[in-house]
């Protein structure tokens, strides 16, 4: 990370009016808190409404990138006959306040599927006009391991700036121009307290996440074990862990009035490969769970050198039947290739 | 940036019905500039969308050596895409994205003994690089075809066994599952028939295609015959939706078969140690 | 309120045995009524399934009516027995949901009341036309 | 209590009465519950019972057909496996219903309130909650998957030939969702609250199936798992339904 950037120290209320300032000319994105019912991205109409709290969104940040549908051509006719209209790309900026590190980090696994060989022109297009800005969390939940996936509440990789509240004050540490745009002149330098005092917060809050999870390498030797039908036995084959994970990207592409759809798909729906012929090659929730954990603990560190996994523990906390896949994938058994 | 997931359009040239539940469907381009510049190997496959259903993926099943006349897909009728795409006439709007997949390695297949083995629909993948090698006889050695269906009806290509049996140093064995009335050629199913036949397995490369318990009854059956794992060829038929190996379902292990495949040796399959 | 103009767009199910038959008549008889509704004919009113009537409200209907014989009529005897006890959840559920109760209505028109008949779809119109455009299917 | 429990599970092993039993086990974190699939004595160690104990075993029934199933259900799990041997999914003599008393805290004096609370807004109030409501729903059907009334091999949300719902993230597709959801349970319902609590966004399912619940009480004075002989509501009719509604 290139490291000319300065970090910035600013107050409380002069950082409502800085969001306030981009509120007048781009779309503001932030986690609000719906009493009773959690915390969600929202447009932003008034900064006052951002949420500081320690909580976690309940949807990560993916959606604003990876849609959960986009629609990418529709079949038009006219005298001339038949033609495809293409989906403009939206062309507005705008900024998301309020990632988490993990959700940001889940963004540059995402980069490595949709912006490689083939080049997604809807998500690439997401990625340039947004600026992300972060606030670190300082307290992860029982469910969060994100420092055993390579990641911590302190990093910044997939930001453009990231936010931490110190008592009254927040330290605004600049990543990128997009960062530097706009928290490039805010508030003032840190002195050398200050500098001091954030370099023990950070350390405070590496060391607030309790849990450690030590994945296997080598997973493939436990592929044919029957451990994993036991350990998906209470899986509902629902949804939930897929489309709440800032990593998994797997879609369906649809055809609704003339419109070819991309929308959220699952490999824990029954029918996720089920063939016109009837034949499916994952029929059981044993081989769709199974595919799930090798997917993210096995198949991408093969392709792509990096778990599929930040360990933001979402699938966990909102898995409607407690599986912690954290749990079973650690414990899978290596030694016997049944 | 372009749109990767943007189909081109093409219409229906000419359609031919194989059997009661098969029909060739050939397309042209519209854009000029695309149908020059489409260029494809055989054993690769297209994503064919029929505009208001869906999309599906079919291999291409004529040689690219007969791109000119425009490139045609055999589809089955079996489920909402498919279903629709029967219902097309000729002249209507499709639309044609790819080509995908590796299709086969042709620089293994020069100079050597081919053996062509199809089931049921199968034979369309492997018509493709069939009529290839008709059209560039030199570069290969002798071939065999054997070709099996459920019945006599369910035989597709019909009218291109005369062409492949007078070509040179070329065998066509067909067979259905059960005998029928006024049908003279052989009688049992794939794996069966290659037994009896037991075509030559020196300097010898084997294509196999057709559904997955026809692969699994003919393999044992080749090693038997002496081919080894490395000279088979398969191409393996799984659901796919994207063809760009993105949206997680065609995968074995951390391979996207509609990427690095669809055509595998068989060898490359086993060493697989994920479900096959 | 509406822009000018605006005409009510309306889905009728119709049994093939009874209100097809009086709307036929109807038309027959040379009996006015407004064109507004596009009628389905369906074998009875137990055929129509809840989701008909929903996939009609959210692809841009203004309002859903189903109609088949009088209870006791029924060709197969029982079909409109169900679709009563069916649509009287339903009904009310859509009204539950903030939809407008006017825009599904039901009726029983037998054969020979093809003056009940286009009475029923003038009145709808206007009660339709007074509910203004659906506005539940605005893509968001 | 509880070892009374797991000698009665592995009394049902050692009879050869069961093939599978569901019941509870200690859930990662130590202190919740999860759902537990026992196959053997051993299994039957890790049963637990408390309050955490909530989920509703019935659910899984759906993917156990032709096994003999030894069930560990509260009150209102009874009532659901009421309903599945009234609608002949499942034949009792498979079934080994193990009765445990209610743990959870009981429920409010006058159930529909929240209901009736919605009935007493205006039209375009309640059109906006819902749809304030719908337009959070991410589509990922836990609340089907895990309701033991949703037991149809291929759900009418999954067919594609017609695709009945729109697939995408609209509210024209949510809204078509759920409210079929509802419409598919009504009578059949018994409100375990499952479906609510297994939202991930906190959509109030319970008051759509609830507000179907009265009004089906009030309509037909039928009750949802009242009696295993009683016929599914809408598979049966009554000379004198009402029908002020249909002119």
């Amino acid at each position: 990370m290139s490291k000319k950037f300065m970090e910035r120290i600013i107050g409380r209320e002069e950082l409502i009016r800085v969001i306030e300032g981009l509120l007048g000319n781009f779309q503001v994105v932030g986690p609000r808190e719906l009493p009773g019912k959690g915390v969600f991205y929202q447009p932003m109409k008034n900064a006052r409404d951002i949420y500081l709290g320690g909580g976690f969104t309940i949807e990560p940040v993916k959606k604003f990138f990876l849609s959960p549908s986009e629609c990418f051509f529709e079949q038009k006719r006219n005298e001339s006959g038949e033609f495809l209209e293409e989906a403009p790309l939206a062309g507005d900026k705008r900024i998301i306040i309020g990632a988490r590190s993990c959700e940001a980090r889940g963004l540059t696994l995402l980069d490595k599927v949709f912006d490689s060989d083939y080049k997604d022109s809807f998500y690439i297009n997401n990625r340039k006009r947004t600026t992300l800005i972060g606030i670190s969390c300082d307290s992860p939940d029982k469910d969060c391991f994100c420092t055993s996936m390579g990641g911590s509440p302190t990093e910044g990789r997939g930001m453009d700036a990231l936010i931490f509240e110190i008592g009254d004050q927040f330290i605004i540490e600049v990543i990128s121009d997009k960062g530097s745009d706009i928290f490039g002149s805010a508030g003032s330098e840190l002195n050398e307290e200050q500098k001091k005092l954030w370099e023990s917060d950070k350390k405070k809050r590496k060391e607030a996440l309790s849990r450690k999870v030590a994945v296997p390498d080598g997973l493939d030797k436990a592929f044919g074990s029957p451990y994993w039908e036991r350990a998906s036995s209470a899986c509902l084959s629902c949804g939930v862990c897929t489309y709440l994970c800032p990593t998994c990207h797997c879609f369906d592409l649809v055809d609704e009035e003339r419109k070819r759809l991309r929308c959220y798909d699952g490999c824990a729906f029954a029918d996720f490969t089920l063939h016109a012929s009837g034949e499916n090659p994952r029929p059981t929730k044993k081989e769709r769970y199974r595919q799930r954990a090798y997917h993210k603990f096995d198949y991408f560190k093969k392709n792509f050198g990096e778990n599929l996994c930040v360990g933001c523990g979402r699938c966990i906390r909102h898995c409607p039947v407690k599986i912690d896949i954290a749990d079973i994938v650690a414990n899978a058994p290596l030694d016997k290739e049944s | 940036m372009e749109d990767i997931y943007l189909s081109n359009l093409a219409e229906i040239v000419d359609i031919k019905k194989e059997t009661p539940d098969v029909k060739t469907v050939r397309l042209k381009f519209k854009d000029g500039k695309i149908r020059d510049s489409f260029d494809y190997k055989p054993g690769q496959f297209v994503e064919f969308s029929v505009f208001n259903e869906g999309e599906a993926p079919f291999c291409i099943s004529n040689s690219p050596t007969r791109k000119s006349e425009g490139i045609e897909c055999s589809i089955k009728k079996m489920g909402k895409v498919t279903q629709a795409a029967h219902e097309l006439d000729i002249g209507d709007t499709v639309g044609i994205r790819g080509p995908y997949g590796n299709g086969f390695p042709m620089e293994e297949l020069k100079n050597k003994n081919l053996l062509f083995v199809a089931g049921g629909i199968g034979l369309a993948p492997l018509r493709s690089l069939i009529n290839y090698c008709m059209d560039n006889r030199a570069d290969f050695k002798s071939i065999t075809i054997v070709n099996g269906a459920r019945t006599s009806k369910d035989l597709v290509y019909k009218d291109e066994y005369p062409k492949w049996e007078k070509a040179k140093d070329t065998k066509l064995h067909l067979t259905v599952d059960c005998q029928e009335d006024n049908w003279t050629c052989m009688v049992g199913v794939v794996p069966r028939i290659l037994e009896t036949i037991r075509p030559t397995c020196k300097d010898a490369v084997t294509i196999v295609c057709g559904p997955p318990v026809m692969i699994r009854y003919t393999m044992p059956v080749l090693l038997k015959i002496g081919f080894c794992a490395e000279d088979i060829f398969t191409t393996l038929e799984m659901k796919m939706k994207c063809g760009l190996g993105k949206c997680g379902r065609c995968n074995i292990g951390p391979l996207y078969i509609c990427k690095e495949g669809p055509v595998f040796t068989y060898a490359r399959l086993e060493a697989l140690k994920y479900e096959f | 309120m509406t822009k000018e103009g605006w005409e009510p767009n309306i889905i009728g199910f119709l049994c093939n045995w009874c209100s097809y038959a009086g709307a036929d008549l109807a038309g027959t008889s040379r009996m006015e009524y407004p064109p507004n509704i596009k009628i389905i004919r369906v074998p009875c009113s137990g055929r129509v399934n809840p989701l008909f009537v929903l996939k009609c409200l959210m692809n841009g209907a203004d309002g859903v009516l189903i109609s088949g014989c009088h209870i006791g009529d029924c060709h197969y005897s029982e079909g409109n027995f169900h679709a009563r006890r069916r649509f009287a959840v339903l009904k009310r559920f859509l009204e539950y949901l903030g939809l407008d109760p006017r825009r599904f209505q039901m009726s029983w028109v037998s054969a020979s009341e093809g003056d009940k008949w286009s009475k029923l779809i003038k009145e709808l119109v206007e009660e339709i036309k007074t509910a203004g455009p659906n506005e539940v299917t605005g893509d968001d | 209590m509880i070892e009374e429990l797991r000698n009665k599970v592995k009394e049902l092993f050692a009879s050869k009465r069961v093939d599978v039993v569901l019941g509870y086990q200690r859930a990662v974190d130590g202190v919740s519950a999860k759902p537990l699939f026992i196959y053997n004595q051993e299994d039957a160690e890790r049963l637990v019972w408390d309050s955490y104990c909530v989920y509703n075993l019935a659910c899984y029934l759906k993917e156990l057909a032709g096994k003999k199933v030894g069930i560990i259900a509260k009150a209102c799990d009874v009532k659901s496996i009421a309903v599945l041997l009234q609608e002949n999914q499942w034949k009792s003599q498979d079934l080994f219903v193990i009765e445990v008393e209610e743990v959870k805290p009981s429920a409010p004096a006058d159930k529909y309130e929240s209901v009736r609370k919605l009935e007493a807004k205006s039209a375009s109030e309640r059109l906006k909650f819902w749809e304030e409501e719908f337009s959070r729903c991410i589509r990922c059907y836990a609340c089907r998957q895990v309701c033991p009334m949703c037991y149809c091999p291929r759900c009418v949300a999954d067919q594609s030939m017609p695709a009945w719902f729109s697939r995408a993230n609209s509210l024209k597709g949510n809204l078509s969702w759920n409210v079929t959801r509802a419409m598919h349970l009504a009578g059949r319902c018994i409100d375990c609250g499952e479906c609510e609590r297994a939202c991930p966004v906190g959509i109030p399912l319970r008051d759509l199936n609830k507000k179907i619940e009265k009004d089906v009480k009030e309509l037909f004075n039928y009750e949802a798992g009242s009696s295993v002989e009683q016929k599914p509501l809408l598979s049966c009719f009554d000379k004198n339904d009402p029908t002020d509604f249909i002119k």
